[in-house]
């Protein structure tokens, strides 16, 4: 075999603590290199074109470079070897950048480490075998699980883009946090004007297909071929007849349980429509609270309806469907400020969450858009804002920034000297963080045009005196402890990762960080994959974001799903396991360790039972090899063999039985 | 009948006598058996801690050894400070070095094996609260109170392992057993300048005064507290406070076992409410007889 | 305990690419300084790695052997570090009765995303086994000395090197 | 009761501002800091709310967060010169609340031991309160409240404290003439002479 070895320097990254030169010199004398060099990038045209070149003039059938990580440059390396002819999995990499040069300090050890890895890469070509990847169709169709508007953005692309959508959405109706919010920073335009169109764009394209009230109950396949069950749940209305009119809404005698869309600001019938621009408009019993699913009577609602659509009976409904492509746009969940006991722990109705006080300020909400506070009514005249609730706090585990707390809070600020002239705001900060188009400017209107006090300074207790809640805080730019007698305060509550957003990622295989929020493939390269094919992620799922970012993520994880559906067949993994049927005894202990299901049990001419691996199924994973009590079953390319080459090159056996 | 190794505290035995002896009644009362630590010396307060921390675990240590002597691993004390001191050293002492240091300085080493709680805990977790309403004799129906934890019966949490640490609660559920009206006093746990008294009187002043205020401003008729401090600077030095405050508060402070002591009929000598400074008549004159309450 | 300031020792390591691997990159990337003496071979899954590896790794000289995976329930392939969690329980009971010391080898879990935490994982476990010294090795002369060293062996009588 | 106002401490008031060369900053002091009290003073951010919890702030030249920020700059000096450190009353409203979980009283408590041991009192009547306390302890193995105040008014000279409160105390018998002595009295007393000697410090 004529392996070729070339040792990048990656400018300094590299040659600044491993001697390169001298790496290639070792690598020559490893048995079957033919060529080594070393070479300032490899990964440039310049140094593709040079790996080409050698693999032609000294007719190389194996390259390894010595890089940076595969899982950066491998597939670019790959289709560079094709290029020259050779099949792509007739090379290897050597990890001499993450793993050597930026890890350890003394160049000599360094040096060392990377001849090393670069033995372990030349064994392993060594047994490396040519490898064809099979060819298979996709599934047509995208799922988009979660309605905000991350997720109406993918969804809505997805659906221009001439795909057929799937959208599902945990909640009554789509528009998530969005359609919450009275206004938008920075331009102060009214979020539902901007968010309401789109909504009805869902509902009206001919390409999309809404489920609401309804979750992800199982998800099966694989890249191209997912099947994904849905569990609708009960709404005890059905929807295929009711026309939204409400009448039911208004005469449902139970109103107990706290209105989730408000916040709880006040308190929701039993059957109920969100808000008027609820997409789909439809109404919906809350069980917990419906007196007639409760005590068996009442049924008025039933009554009302002109159209007859509630149905007490209603039970959950499951739905299977094959889609070839995934966008996760779950969204966040505002921090539970009651970790703060020193803010009251909910002992004072005046203090409200950021999110409370946009339904205050929303003409739709529940106090027609006029800021009362909840004790009494009155209009405030001292507003307190505290930010970094449940951001950038170590002690309630919540150490990053939410990113969106500061922008939202200037725009309150600024509404409240809107809907109340003599109002007084004062702001309680860390750090103004406002990166982004007009966003600077906009915190600095707040105080100059709108005359809102800044105080740097975290709060340390808020308690009642009268009928004022004095906010004592600091403001450590003037050194000192301040008070504040107010009569609202607004507690801007950051953001967390949505809750089941981790039962959900298992069932996906899309992995959340230690906070919840899902892992991006790379977190510059690639922003909206994930780690596993065909599964993309939008908006605030992968962590805190504004709108303008959810948007443009969902816009770009649509390109992805666009890109990826536009191949008319996609090309699996040949890196797959396979059968040596002579050596199968058919135990079948393989097919019960798959997790994906893909050998399945077959009979040889002889009638024989033997194991057979489905090509497209197959994840590559190889638990199978190392269950298989013959060794009759191999994940190719990482054989036995190919693994005990490695470790053979790092550890050369010592005994005289020698197994190769 | 459960029997706890009991440090009084050096305050018990002057500015707190009543605190001490109430104590020791309601406990008597409730089939608690204080087992006095026989030869129990000063924990070395605030001022220890100040100074140098082996020196002020040495003293606590000094007197959790004894209990170990007398072969009890549970300690209790009606005092805040003397409680803060016994943890902190036993938390300190888990660091087998530290503890090397601190055992350097005693005749007897302590091993540290011994859990220290304030009286009030034990009330709270030990005694069923329907066990004191049944004994209650005298209900304090009609009295408004607000109940002042002082700063470290709760705080950190991390230590004191008891109750909460902005809104703890254990003396407002024995004030209702007994039958009180418990005002919602927002400075629980504020402080009230604990040891300042002396050396600077005007940040007791200014302190206690908000407490006092707050209290005012909640309509109690009166404070109850669990700690010596809390109770001479809001108390005794009430007359001190008004005149800097230019202020006329006349709000009584008892300790909260004197009020407990009350409501089960228990003989007023022990209670000792003459010690108080500010006329406690003032609040128990509000109580209303039974058949009034009715 | 800087592994540079002492004769390096070979420690093999057996990552799975999705979570370990990206870890070590993570750390890499963050430039989390290391002790050199850990080789790491890449395998999909942790549920790839088969004991037998380990076995051999040690049986050739290994001074150590760490291997990690995702985190319980966080598999990229659902369930791979479950099989790999049983079968490196299993082979941690097994090594003393090859007579090596168990203790060279040592399996963790580190996601993509801690890089912190697989600095400490190496850091760690390179310092523990630089405690134990290079394991100890046997270099028969000759293929007669080997057979002498399997009689032995066979009679019950202890082997040289394991004691 | 005035609340919505400003509590200034005096330093503002009355002494200059200091200009801090950052440069000369004092490593070791930070690095005896932190190694006395266990505490990474790096992680403090600075966000003030040890000084917005702090009801002795309006007594203070330096507030809290001034305080870890002068160990942050490693300014010796101010630290173990502040009256802040001996105004702090350990009412561990600051530690319970920092975000950073940083056990900030028991650094106001190291700051104070370094404070001692380098000769500095910037508050004596505090310093003086606490040595009577202590030498009261040592001498009756328990606080003697009459003799401490005795004591304290001596050293102090401040003859006149508190003397409005004697009538109400000694009538209602608040504070015995006598001391309680108690056996165990030499073993307290030596616990201090082994201080003295080892010098302890942690």
């Amino acid at each position: 075999m004529r392996i070729g070895v070339f040792i990048c320097h990656c400018g300094s990254n590299i040659a600044g603590t491993v001697d390169c030169p001298s790496v290639a010199a070792t690598a020559l004398t490893y048995p079957d290199v033919v060529f080594s060099t070393d070479t300032m990038y490899a990964c440039s045209e310049p140094g593709q074109d040079a790996i080409i070149q050698a693999i032609k003039d000294k007719n190389l059938d194996g390259v390894v470079v010595a890089s940076c990580t595969p899982r950066m440059h491998e597939p670019t390396f790959r289709r560079t070897v094709e290029r020259a002819g050779l099949n792509r999995y007739m090379f290897e990499m050597a990890n001499i950048r993450e793993h050597v040069s930026w890890i350890g300090k003394t160049k000599d050890l360094n040096t060392g480490k990377a001849a090393e890895l670069v033995r372990m890469a030349v064994e392993k070509l060594r047994r490396d075998k040519p490898l064809i990847p099979k060819r298979f169709e996709t599934v047509k169709r995208v799922l988009v699980i979660g309605g905000g508007v991350a997720g109406i953005q993918a969804a809505l692309d997805c659906a221009d883009g001439g795909q057929e959508v799937i959208m599902v959405e945990r909640e009554q109706t789509i528009g998530g946090k969005m359609a919450k919010l009275d206004k938008t920073f920075p331009t102060v335009d009214c979020s539902s004007c901007v968010l309401g169109p789109k909504m009805v764009d869902v509902a009206q394209h001919p390409n999309i297909t809404l489920y609401a009230c309804s979750e992800i109950e199982a998800v099966g396949g694989y890249v191209g071929n997912f099947q994904i069950t849905i569990r609708k749940k009960a709404t005890y209305v059905n929807w295929k007849d009711c026309t939204g009119c409400g009448l039911c809404v208004e005469k449902c005698p139970s109103r107990k349980l706290p209105d989730p869309f408000n916040e709880g600001l006040c308190n929701a019938p039993s059957i109920n429509i969100p808000f008027p621009q609820a997409i789909p408009k439809k109404a919906a019993i809350t069980a917990a609270s419906c007196i007639m699913l409760q005590k068996g009577k009442c049924g008025l609602c039933a009554k009302v309806c002109p159209v007859k659509c509630i149905d007490f009976e209603q039970k959950d409904e499951l739905i299977n469907v094959d889609v070839g492509a995934i966008v996760v746009a779950t969204g966040y969940d505002l921090f539970d400020w009651h970790k703060y006991p020193q803010y009251g722990e909910g002992r004072y109705p005046d203090v409200i969450t950021s999110m409370q006080y946009e339904r205050m300020l929303s003409a739709s909400g529940p106090t027609g858009g006029h800021v009362k506070r909840p004790s009494d009514g009155k209009e405030p005249r001292n507003v307190v804002f505290i930010q970094c609730v449940g951001s950038r706090d170590k002690s309630v585990d919540r150490p990053y920034c939410s990113g969106f707390c500061c922008m939202y809070t200037a725009k309150q600020a600024i509404l409240t000297k809107d809907h109340i002239p003599d109002s007084q705001s004062y702001i309680f900060y860390m750090d103004i963080r406002s990166p982004g188009k007009g966003y600077d400017e906009f915190t600095r209107r707040a105080t100059e045009e709108y005359g809102a006090q800044y105080v740097r300074g975290r709060v340390a207790m808020i308690y009642p005196k009268g009928d004022k809640l004095i906010v004592r805080g600091a403001d450590t730019l003037a050194g000192t402890q301040v008070e504040v007698p107010a009569d609202l305060v607004v507690l801007a509550v950051g953001a967390e990762s949505a809750k089941g957003a981790v039962a959900l990622g298992e069932k996906l295989r899309v992995c959340p960080d230690q906070y919840g929020f899902f892992v991006e493939s790379h977190p510059k390269l690639k922003p909206v994959e994930t780690n596993t094919a065909g599964v993309f992620l939008a908006g605030a799922c992968q962590g805190p974001k504004d709108i303008p970012a959810s948007v443009g993520q969902g816009s770009a994880a649509a390109a992805k799903v666009l890109g990826l559906l536009s191949k008319a067949m996609l090309e699996s993994d040949p890196a797959v396991s396979r059968v040596n049927p002579a050596r199968c005894v058919g135990c079948g202990k393989c097919i019960q360790t798959c997790p994906f299901g893909a050998i399945k049990e077959i009979q040889d001419r002889f009638g024989n039972p033997k194991a057979e691996v489905i090509d497209t199924v197959c994840q590559g994973c190889g638990i199978c090899t190392v269950t298989c009590p013959q060794g009759a079953i191999q994940l190719e390319h990482f054989t036995d063999n190919q693994i005990l080459a490695e470790v053979n090159a790092l550890c050369p056996p010592k005994m005289f039985a020698n197994y190769e | 009948m459960l029997k706890i190794a009991y440090y009084p505290g050096c305050s018990g035995q002057g500015t707190s006598l009543e605190y001490d002896s109430s104590t020791r009644a309601v406990c008597r009362a409730l089939d608690i058996e204080l087992m006095d630590i026989p030869d129990w010396s000063c924990c070395g307060s605030t001022p220890a801690h100040t100074v140098n921390h082996v020196l002020s675990s040495a003293l606590s240590a000094r007197n959790l050894a004894q209990v170990e002597g007398m072969g009890m691993d549970k300690v209790m004390t009606p005092c805040p400070s003397c409680l803060t001191n016994l943890r902190t050293a036993a938390h300190k002492m888990e660091d087998q070095e530290f503890r090397a240091k601190s055992n350097a300085l005693l005749d007897v080493p302590c091993k540290n094996t011994v859990n220290a709680q304030s009286v009030l805990q034990v009330l709270a977790e030990n005694v069923d609260p329907e066990l004191i309403k049944s004994k209650v004799v005298k209900p304090l129906t009609g009295i408004r109170i607000a109940c002042y934890y002082g700063c470290i019966m709760n705080r950190p949490p991390e230590l004191m392992r008891f109750d909460h640490h902005e809104n703890p609660m254990a003396m407002d559920n024995l004030m209702t057993a007994i039958g009180a009206e418990v005002v919602p006093f927002p400075l629980k746990v504020e402080c009230c300048g604990a040891s300042y008294g002396i050396p600077r009187g005007d940040i007791v002043a200014r302190l206690s005064g908000k407490l006092l205020d707050a209290g005012r401003d909640v309509g109690a008729d009166a404070f109850v507290t669990a700690c010596p401090l809390c109770q001479m600077n809001l108390d005794l030095r009430q007359g001190q406070i008004n005149h800097a405050l230019r202020e006329n508060f006349r709000i009584p402070v008892f300790y909260y076992t004197q009020l407990l002591g009350y409501a089960l009929g228990l003989d007023r000598a022990e209670l000792g409410f003459e010690k108080l400074c500010v006329d406690p008549r003032l609040a128990l004159g509000k109580i209303k007889q039974p058949a009034q309450a009715r | 305990m800087p592994a540079q300031d002492v004769r390096e020792l070979r420690i093999v390591g057996f990552l799975c690419n999705w979570c370990s691997y990206g870890g070590a990159d993570t750390a890499g990337v963050s430039r989390f300084t290391q002790p050199t003496d850990l080789r790491i071979i890449r395998v999909p899954c942790s549920g790839r790695i088969d004991p037998l590896f380990i076995v051999r790794s040690l049986m050739n000289g290994a001074d150590g052997v760490l291997v990690s995976g995702c985190h319980p329930r966080d598999c990229h392939y659902a369930e791979g570090n479950f099989y790999a969690r049983r079968r490196l329980e299993m082979l941690k009971r097994f090594l003393p009765i090859t007579g090596i010391d168990a203790r060279r080898f040592e399996y963790t879990w580190v996601s993509a995303s801690e890089g912190q935490r697989w600095q400490h994982v190496v850091t760690e476990f390179t310092r523990r086994v630089h405690e134990f010294g290079p394991a100890p090795t046997f270099n028969p002369a000759s293929e007669a000395d080997w057979n002498a060293l399997a009689v032995q062996a066979g009679q019950g009588q202890a082997c040289p090197c394991h004691g | 009761m005035s609340t919505g106002r400003f509590a200034v401490p005096y330093r503002k008031l009355g002494m200059l501002m200091q200009i801090f060369d950052l440069a000369t900053s004092d490593q070791a002091f930070i690095a005896e800091v932190e190694a006395r009290s266990h505490q990474n003073i790096r992680t403090c951010y600075q966000c003030g709310n040890c000084t917005a919890g702090c009801p002795y702030t309006f007594a203070y030249d330096y507030s809290v967060s001034q305080i870890m920020r002068l160990i942050q700059t490693g300014q010796k000096d101010a630290v173990l010169k502040s009256r802040a450190l001996w105004l702090c009353g350990s009412c561990q409203s600051c530690t319970t609340r920092c975000p950073n979980m940083i056990d900030v009283a028991q650094v106001m408590d190291v700051c104070r031991h370094m404070a001692r041991e380098a000769g500095y009192a910037t508050e004596r009547a505090v310093k003086v309160f606490a040595d009577s306390f202590l030498a009261s302890v040592e001498r009756h193995g328990r606080a003697y409240e009459l003799g401490l105040m005795a004591a304290y008014m001596t050293r102090s000279g401040r003859v006149f404290t508190d003397v409005d409160l004697a009538p109400q105390v000694l009538m209602r018998g608040k504070l015995p003439f006598k001391p309680h002595p108690i056996q165990g009295r030499e073993q307290v007393a030596r616990i201090f002479e082994r201080f003295r000697k080892g010098g302890q410090n942690a």
